[in-house]
C-alpha cells in the first residue's frame, strides 16, 4: 500500500446540484484490503474443497477401506493438534485485539505465543509422521505400492495418498503462517503497522484462522470416520 | 490536486531515472496492459507458427517433413500458448487494465501493486513455459526439443507416462494460473471499491460487467486446477495413487477436475469479449443499447452456470450415463443467456444508424462466425451427437470458431477500437478494413471444411489420415495462408498506424462510456482530472449525439 | 468419404443422424433469426440513410424479450431430448444372452479381439473385428494399466466410448449392412496414435459361423498368409512401435536385420526386460515387458532373424 | 465493521474466551460422539459437528458477523463447491461396470 508518508487526501466529486461525494481511493482503503484478503482465501476453500471431493470420490467407492484406514491413525495426536490449533487461534485474536486497544507490546506476545503453538502443532505432526513411517504406512513405501505382498487394499492405499497430501499442504500453509507472522513482526518493530494502520495484521489473522478452519474438517474426515469401528 | 505518492514515483519501488526501468517497475495499469499486449502478442506468434506447422503437414497424408512426435508436441505447444499465456489473460490483461479502471471513473486498479506483481508472475510462468521447450543435454552439449506432447488436457495417465518435459509444463500453467487468480481478484476489489460516486452496478458500462463476471471465475474456477496439477505432480513424484489405475486411481476423476475449470475457462475468455461487443454496437449505431440489464445480468448468469457444465466434455469418458444426461441438460441452460445478449445487439441496431467503421465490422463478422461456433457447441451439447462428434475436427472447428472466431476476432475489434484512446492517433481505416474482409474470408475457408471432416470421422490430433480427409485439409491450409497473410497485413497497418498515424482527439467515434472522457490522448497518468459524479446510464444518446458531457474539471456541462 | 459411412450400417446411426438434421435445420433457423436482421439493419440503417433526428433510442420491448427467449428454449428442449434419447440407445446394451460378447483390449498402439471358446473351446484372438451380419455385438473394453486412454470410434456406425485403463467399458452395436468399416482410436494416446487403427469386417452369418467354430485364423475370403513369427509379431502389437521392413524409426528402433546385429539371447532379453539394455538414443519404460510362450518366442526370433 | 477504530480489550477478550469455550466443547463432542450416540452415522455426524465449529469460528473469529457483502462471496463459493460435490457424487454414485471394473473389484 501507499507509502504512509505521503499521506492520500480523498477526493471529491460534486455532481449537478452542486452536492459534494467523497471519492474512495485505492490508497488507504481498508475495506478494500480486508475484502481483497477474504477473496484470496476463497481461492484456497476452492482448493481444499477440490481435494476434499477427490476424497469423497473414492470414499464413495471404496467405503469400508477408508474406515478401516481411518481407524489405524493415532487419534490422540491428531486430537493433540486440533487442541493446539484451538488455542493458537485463540491467541492470533486476542494479539489483533490488543494491538487494535493499542497495546502492541503485548500484541506481539501473542504473535510469538502463537507462533510457539504452530510450531508445537508441526512437531506433534512430524512425529506422527514418523510413526505412520514405522509402521510402513508413508507414500513410497511398499504397503502404498500396488502389487507387492505388503500393498493395502486400493481404498487404504488412496486414503493415505490423501491423508499425506491434505495433511501435508495443510502443514504447508502453517509454515507459511509462521513467516507471515515472522514478517508482521518486523513491520511491527519497524513501525509499519500500528494500532491504527493494521490491516496487515488483520489479515494475516483472517489466515490463520482460515488455516484453522481447514483442520476442522481435514480432522474429522481423516482421523474420526472410521472412530466407530473400533467400537463396533 | 495535491501532491501524492503517485505522482512522485509510479513504479512499484524506487524511483528509477531511466525510461526502461520505469516501465519495468511501473504500477499505472495502462502501462501494465500495454507490457502485457506486448509480450502476448509475441508469444501468439509462436503459436501461429506451431499451428502453421501443423497445417503444412497436414496438407497430405502420410509424413510431411515433422515426424508424428514432433506433430504430437506442435499442437500441445499450439493448446498450451493459445490457451494459458494468450487467451485466458488475454483481453482481461489487456484491456482490463487499460480501459477498466477508465470506464468507471478510477485513478487506478484496488492494488497497483499487486497489479505489477502479477505482470511479472505472468512473465515468470512465460519463462518457466518457455524452459519446458528445451532439455539441455549436457553430456553432447546439445538443446534436445522436448516440450510436453500431452496435448492441452494434460490427461493422466498419458501425462504421467511420457518423458518429455511435462512437469515443467504442469508448473507453468501453474503459474499462470496464479497470476490469473491475482487480476481477477484485483479487478473485484476494483470494481467493488473504486467506482465514481453514483455509479451502481447497472450503470457500469457492459465491459466492466464482462470483467466483472470473468474476475469471478479467475477467482473461484482458477484454484481447482491449480490443485489438479498440483496433485498430478504429487503423483508423479510421490505417487499418491489417486490418478494411478494400478493403485484404483480412476484417471476420469482428473478430467472431471480439469474441466471444473477450463469449461468455466473457455467463459472466462469469452465474457470480456462480449463486454467489447456491448461497447462497440452502441457507439457504432449512435444510439442507446437495447435491454442494458439483460446484456448485464446475462454475463452473470453465463459465468454462473458455466460452473456446472463441465462434463459435456466427458460425455465418452466413461463417465456416467446419469451424469452425461445432467450435463448435457445443463449446458443448454448457458446458450439462453447468450442468445438473449445476441437478440438485444441486433435490437440496438434497428433505428439506429449504423457507421460500419472498423471496429463495427469486426464485430458484425465475429456475430457471424460465433453465431456459428455458439450453435455448433450446442450440437456438441447433445449427448447421442457428440458421441460420434467428441474428439473429431467437429470439435476442433466449434472451438476455433469461438474462441478465434469469438474471441480473437472481438480482441480485434478491441483493439481497432480503442486504438485511439491509446495511441492518440488513427490507423489507415481503408487498410483495416481490407484486413478485416482477407482474415474472414480466410477464417471461414480455414476452419469450415474441418466441421464436415469432423462429421465424416476424422479425429483430431492426428499426425497422419486416411486418403478420404485429404480435400478437407487442403481447402484449410489455403485459408490458413489467407488467415496468416490478413493477419500480418493487419498487424502493419496497426504499427504504422502508431508510427504515422494522425492524431485523432480524444473521443473520435463519438461514444459516451467515460473512457472517452478523458483530458488528452493517450490518458495521462492519473486518468480524469477529476472523477465524475456519475447519474447517468452508460449508453446515452440523443439524436445520435452523446448526451453526457464533460467540461475540463469533469463537471456535467450538458 | 469413409467406407460404408453412408450406408446408415448400424440399427441406430440412422436414428443420430436424424438427430444431427433436425439439430442442423433448426440451428440454421436460429442463425438466420440473428443474422438476417444484423445484415439487413446494417443495410437499411446505413449511415448515408439515416437522418439524427430520425434515430430511436428504444430499449426495452417486453413481448419481444420473452420471444426471444422463450422459443430458443423450447428448441433447446428438443435439442436435449433427441440427444438424450440417442444416448439411451447407444448405451442401453442388448441381453447378452442373445448377443457376441468380445473382448476389446486397446493398447500403444493397437487394437485386439478376443471371443468367447467356441464348441472346441478354441479362443479365437484377432486384430481385426469379425462379426456377423444383424447381430447385437457386446464390446467389453479394457486397457493395460500401465497403458493410457484411448477411445474406440467407429465413424460408420456413429459409436464412440473411452477405453479406460483400470475400467472396464463397454459399446455395442449391430450393424445391417455387410461391409468393412474403419475403426479408429480417437483419445489421443502418443506418438502413434493416428495409426491406431483396426476394422470390423461385417460377414454373411454362414461365414462367420464356419470360422467361428473352426480355428481358422480369418473367416473365408480374409486369409492372409502369414509366418506363426510375423503372426507373433503383429498380434502383439509390435508393428505398432517396430518396423521390420524398412529402416523408420516408428517409437522404438527399426528392427530390420537385427539378425546379423544382434544374437537370439539379447532379442530375448529385449522382449522379455527391455528396460536391462537401453537401444543407443531410446528411453527406458517406453516398451512395456511381455511374456510370451516359448513356442511364441521362438518363431518370433526366427521371425526377426531372418524374416519367416 | 471498521477495524481502525479503537477497541475496548477487556470487554472483546470475554467474547473471545467464550468462543474458545464452545469450540472445546464441540472438539470434545466430536471425541466421544462415536461411541455415544448416532454411531450409525458417524461420518455425518463428524461432519456436521465440524460444520457448526466452522460456522462460529467464522462468524466470531473471522468477523463475518454483520459483513455483507464479504458474506455472500464467501456463501457462493461454498455453494459452488458444494455443487461440485453433488453432481460428481452423482456420477460416481452410478459408477458404471463397477462389478467387473478393476479399480472398483481389482480382483478383476
Ligand atoms: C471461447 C471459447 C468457447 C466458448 C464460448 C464455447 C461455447 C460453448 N461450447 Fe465449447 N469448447 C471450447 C471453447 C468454447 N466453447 C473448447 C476450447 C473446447 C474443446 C476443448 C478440448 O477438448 O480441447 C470446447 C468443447 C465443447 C464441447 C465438448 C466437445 C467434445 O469434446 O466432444 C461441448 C459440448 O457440449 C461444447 C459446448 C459449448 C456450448 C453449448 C457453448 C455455448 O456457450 C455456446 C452459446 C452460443 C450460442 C448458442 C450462439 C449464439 C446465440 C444465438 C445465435 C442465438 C440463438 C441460439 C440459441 C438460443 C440456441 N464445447
Ligand atoms: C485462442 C486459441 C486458439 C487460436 C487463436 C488458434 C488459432 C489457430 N489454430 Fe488452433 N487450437 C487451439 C487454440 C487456438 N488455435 C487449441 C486449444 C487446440 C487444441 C490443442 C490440443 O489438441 O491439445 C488447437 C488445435 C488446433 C489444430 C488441431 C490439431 C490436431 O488436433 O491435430 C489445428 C489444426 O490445424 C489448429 C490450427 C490453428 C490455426 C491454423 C490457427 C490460426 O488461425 C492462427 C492464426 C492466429 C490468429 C488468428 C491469432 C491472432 C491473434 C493475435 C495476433 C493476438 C494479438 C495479441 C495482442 C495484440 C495482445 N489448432
Ligand atoms: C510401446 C512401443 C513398443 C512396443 C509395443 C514394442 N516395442 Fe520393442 N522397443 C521399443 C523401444 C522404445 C525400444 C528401445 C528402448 C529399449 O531398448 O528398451 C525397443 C527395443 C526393442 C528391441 C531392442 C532393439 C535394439 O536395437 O536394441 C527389440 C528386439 C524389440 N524392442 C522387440 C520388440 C518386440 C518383439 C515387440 C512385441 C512383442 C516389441 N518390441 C514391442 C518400443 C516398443
Ligand atoms: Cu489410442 Cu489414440
Ligand atoms: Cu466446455
Amino acid at each position: 500500500m501507499a507509502h504512509d508518508s505521503h499521506e492520500y487526501i480523498p477526493e471529491i466529486a460534486v455532481d449537478r446540484n452542486g452536492n459534494e461525494h467523497v471519492v474512495q481511493g485505492w490508497q488507504g482503503d481498508n475495506y478494500g484490503g480486508k475484502l481483497g484478503f477474504w477473496l484470496f482465501m476463497l481461492t484456497e476453500v476452492m482448493m481444499f474443497g477440490a481435494m476434499f471431493m477427490v476424497l469423497t470420490y473414492y470414499f464413495t467407492l471404496h467405503h469400508a477401506d477408508f474406515i478401516k484406514a481411518s481407524s489405524e491413525l493415532d487419534r490422540t495426536l491428531g486430537g493433540i493438534n486440533t487442541v493446539v490449533l484451538l488455542i493458537s487461534a485463540l491467541t492470533m485474536g486476542l494479539g489483533l485485539l490488543k494491538m487494535r486497544s493499542g497495546d502492541v507490546k503485548g500484541a506481539k506476545l501473542m504473535i510469538w505465543a502463537t507462533m510457539l503453538l504452530a510450531v508445537i502443532f508441526l512437531g506433534v505432526k512430524a512425529l506422527e509422521w514418523t510413526n505412520d513411517y514405522k509402521e510402513g504406512i508413508f507414500l513410497g513405501l511398499q504397503g502404498l505400492q500396488s502389487g507387492n505382498e505388503f500393498s493395502k487394499p486400493f481404498g487404504e492405499i488412496l486414503f493415505f495418498g490423501m491423508y499425506f497430501t491434505m495433511t501435508g499442504l495443510h502443514g504447508f500453509h502453517i509454515i507459511i503462517g509462521i513467516g507471515l507472522m515472522l514478517w508482521l513482526l518486523k513491520r511491527i518493530n519497524s513501525g509499519k503497522v500500528t494500532p491504527e494502520h493494521n490491516i496487515l495484521h488483520f489479515n494475516i489473522a483472517l489466515y490463520w484462522d482460515l488455516v484453522h478452519l481447514i483442520w476442522v474438517f481435514v480432522f474429522p474426515y481423516f482421523y474420526m470416520t472410521g472412530a466407530g469401528a473400533i467400537h463396533g | 490536486m495535491s501532491k501524492s505518492y503517485f505522482d512522485e514515483t509510479h513504479c512499484a519501488f524506487g524511483h528509477p531515472k531511466s525510461t526502461f526501468m520505469q516501465w519495468m517497475l511501473t504500477v499505472d495499469h495502462k502501462r501494465i496492459g500495454i507490457m502485457y499486449a506486448v509480450v502476448m502478442f509475441t508469444f501468439f506468434f509462436v503459436a501461429v507458427a506451431a499451428a502453421l506447422t501443423m497445417r503444412f503437414e497436414l496438407f497430405a497424408p502420410g509424413q510431411q517433413f515433422i515426424d508424428a512426435h514432433t506433430f504430437n508436441q506442435a499442437f500441445t505447444l499450439h493448446g498450451v500458448i493459445m490457451v494459458f499465456l494468450f487467451i485466458i489473460p488475454g483481453i482481461p490483461a489487456v484491456f482490463g487494465n487499460i480501459v477498466m479502471p477508465l470506464m468507471i471513473g478510477a485513478k487506478d486498479v484496488s492494488f497497483p501493486r499487486l497489479n505489477w506483481f502479477t505482470f511479472w508472475l505472468y512473465i515468470i510462468g512465460c519463462i518457466v513455459a518457455l524452459s519446458s521447450l528445451f532439455n539441455f543435454n549436457i553430456a553432447d552439449g546439445k538443446l534436445v526439443f522436448n516440450f510436453a506432447d500431452t496435448g492441452w488436457t494434460f490427461y493422466a495417465p498419458y501425462s504421467l507416462n511420457t518423458d518429455t518435459n511435462v512437469v515443467t509444463a504442469l508448473v507453468a500453467a501453474f503459474i499462470l494460473g496464479m497470476a490469473s487468480i491475482l487480476t481477477g481478484l484485483n479487478f473485484l476489489v476494483t470494481i467493488h471499491r473504486l467506482r465514481a460516486p453514483g455509479m451502481d452496478f447497472f450503470k457500469m458500462p457492459l465491459f466492466v460487467w464482462g470483467i466483472y463476471a470473468t474476475a469471478w471465475i479467475q477467482l473461484l474456477a482458477t484454484p481447482v486446477v491449480g490443485i489438479t496439477l498440483i496433485l498430478a505432480l504429487l503423483e508423479k513424484y510421490f505417487g499418491i495413487g489417486i490418478f494411478d489405475p494400478s493403485k484404483g486411481g480412476d484417471p476420469v476423476l482428473f478430467q472431471h477436475l480439469f474441466w471444473i475449470y477450463s469449461h468455466p475457462a473457455v467463459y472466462l475468455m469469452i465474457l470480456p469479449a462480449f463486454g467489447i461487443m456491448s461497447e462497440i454496437i452502441p457507439a457504432f449505431s449512435r444510439r442507446e443499447i437495447f435491454g442494458y440489464h439483460t446484456i448485464a445480468l446475462s454475463s452473470a448468469s453465463i459465468a454462473g452456470v458455466g460452473y456446472l457444465v463441465w462434463g459435456h466434455h466427458l460425455f465418452t469418458s466413461g463417465m456416467s450415463d446419469t451424469a452425461k444426461t445432467i450435463f448435457s441438460f445443463l449446458t443448454f441452460f448457458v446458450a439462453i443467456p447468450t442468445g438473449v445478449k445476441f437478440y438485444d445487439w441486433v435490437a440496438t441496431m434497428y433505428k439506429g444508424k449504423i457507421v460500419l467503421a472498423t471496429p463495427m465490422l469486426w464485430a458484425l463478422g465475429t456475430m457471424i462466425t460465433f453465431a456459428i461456433g455458439g450453435l455448433s457447441g450446442v450440437t456438441i451439447a447433445m449427448i447421442g451427437a457428440d458421441i460420434h462428434l467428441q474428439d473429431t475436427y467437429y470439435t476442433i472447428a466449434h472451438f476455433h470458431y469461438a474462441m478465434l472466431g469469438g474471441v480473437v476476432f472481438l480482441f480485434f475489434a478491441g483493439i481497432h477500437y480503442w486504438f485511439p484512446l491509446v495511441f492518440g492517433k488513427m490507423y489507415n481505416e481503408t487498410r483495416a478494413k481490407l484486413a478485416f474482409y482477407i482474415l474472414f474470408i480466410g477464417f471461414n475457408l480455414l476452419w469450415f471444411p474441418m466441421f464436415i471432416a469432423g462429421y465424416y470421422g476424422m479425429p483430431r490430433r492426428y499426425f497422419d489420415y486416411l486418403p478420404e480427409f485429404q480435400i478437407y485439409h487442403q481447402i484449410s491450409f489455403w485459408g490458413a495462408i489467407i488467415f496468416v497473410s490478413g493477419l500480418i497485413f493487419m498487424f502493419y497497418t496497426l504499427i504504422q498506424g502508431i508510427r504515422k498515424g494522425k492524431p485523432c482527439g480524444v473521443n473520435p467515434w463519438n461514444a459516451t462510456t467515460l473512457e472517452w472522457h478523458l483530458p488528452s490522448s493517450p490518458p495521462p497518468l492519473e486518468n480524469h482530472t477529476k472523477v465524475p459524479y456519475v447519474d447517468f446510464r452508460p449508453y446515452e444518446y440523443y439524436h445520435g449525439q452523446p448526451v453526457v458531457k464533460f467540461d475540463e474539471n469533469m463537471k456535467r456541462i450538458d | 468419404m469413409l467406407e460404408g459411412f453412408g450406408s446408415r450400417a448400424a440399427t441406430f446411426t440412422a436414428d443420430i443422424d436424424h438427430a444431427l438434421w433436425i439439430n442442423l435445420v433448426l440451428s440454421v433457423v436460429l442463425f438466420l433469426s440473428v443474422i438476417a436482421p444484423m445484415l439487413y439493419f446494417a443495410w437499411k440503417y446505413r449511415e448515408s440513410n439515416v437522418k439524427d433526428e430520425n434515430i430511436e433510442n428504444i430499449i426495452h420491448h417486453t413481448g419481444l424479450e420473452i420471444t426471444w427467449t422463450l422459443i430458443p428454449t423450447l428448441m433447446l428442449a428438443v435439442f436435449f431430448w433427441y440427444g438424450y434419447t440417442t444416448m439411451r440407445t447407444l448405451r442401453t446394451m442388448p441381453d447378452a444372452a442373445s448377443s457376441i460378447t468380445v473382448a476389446v483390449q486397446g493398447k500403444k498402439w493397437s487394437w485386439d479381439y478376443t471371443y468367447a471358446a467356441n464348441a472346441n473351446g478354441f479362443v479365437h484372438k484377432t486384430n481385426d473385428l469379425f462379426v456377423p451380419v444383424d447381430q447385437n455385438v457386446i464390446l467389453e473394453m479394457r486397457a493395460p494399466l500401465n497403458d493410457v486412454i484411448h477411445s474406440f470410434f467407429v465413424p460408420a456406425f456413429r459409436m464412440k466410448e473411452d477405453v479406460v485403463p483400470g475400467r472396464l467399458t463397454k459399446q455395442w452395436f449391430n450393424s445391417t449392412v455387410i461391409g468393412n468399416y474403419d475403426v479408429e482410436c480417437a483419445e489421443y494416446c502418443g506418438t502413434r496414435h493416428s495409426y491406431m487403427l483396426s476394422k470390423i469386417h461385417v460377414i454373411d452369418r454362414a461365414t462367420y459361423d464356419a470360422w467361428f467354430n473352426s480355428d481358422a485364423k480369418a473367416p473365408a475370403g480374409f486369409e492372409v498368409k502369414m509366418s506363426k513369427g510375423q503372426e507373433v509379431f503383429e498380434g502383439n502389437g509390435c508393428n505398432g512401435c517396430h518396423s521390420v521392413t524398412t529402416d523408420a524409426i516408428l517409437v522404438g528402433p527399426s528392427l530390420m536385420g537385427i539378425g546379423e546385429k544382434k544374437d537370439a539371447q539379447y532379442i530375448k532379453d529385449s522382449i522379455v526386460t527391455p528396460d536391462k539394455v537401453i537401444a543407443p538414443g531410446f528411453s527406458a519404460g517406453v516398451m512395456a515387458p511381455f511374456t510370451l510362450s516359448d513356442e511364441d518366442m521362438k518363431a518370433l526370433i526366427g521371425y526377426l532373424k531372418d524374416g519367416k | 465493521m471498521a477495524n481502525h477504530t479503537t477497541v475496548d480489550y477487556k470487554k472483546e477478550r470475554g467474547n473471545y474466551y467464550k468462543v474458545l469455550f464452545g469450540l472445546l466443547a464441540l472438539t470434545a463432542l466430536t471425541f466421544i460422539q462415536p461411541s455415544m450416540f448416532l454411531t450409525h452415522y458417524t461420518f455425518g455426524m463428524q461432519m456436521l459437528i465440524g460444520t457448526l465449529k466452522a460456522w462460529i469460528i467464522l462468524m466470531y473469529y473471522m468477523h463475518l458477523k454483520g459483513e455483507v457483502l464479504i458474506g455472500w462471496t464467501v456463501v457462493f463459493a461454498v455453494f459452488l463447491v458444494l455443487f461440485f460435490f453433488v453432481i460428481v457424487m452423482i456420477d460416481v454414485n452410478n459408477f458404471q461396470f463397477a462389478d467387473v471394473s478393476h479399480i472398483t473389484s481389482p480382483a478383476q
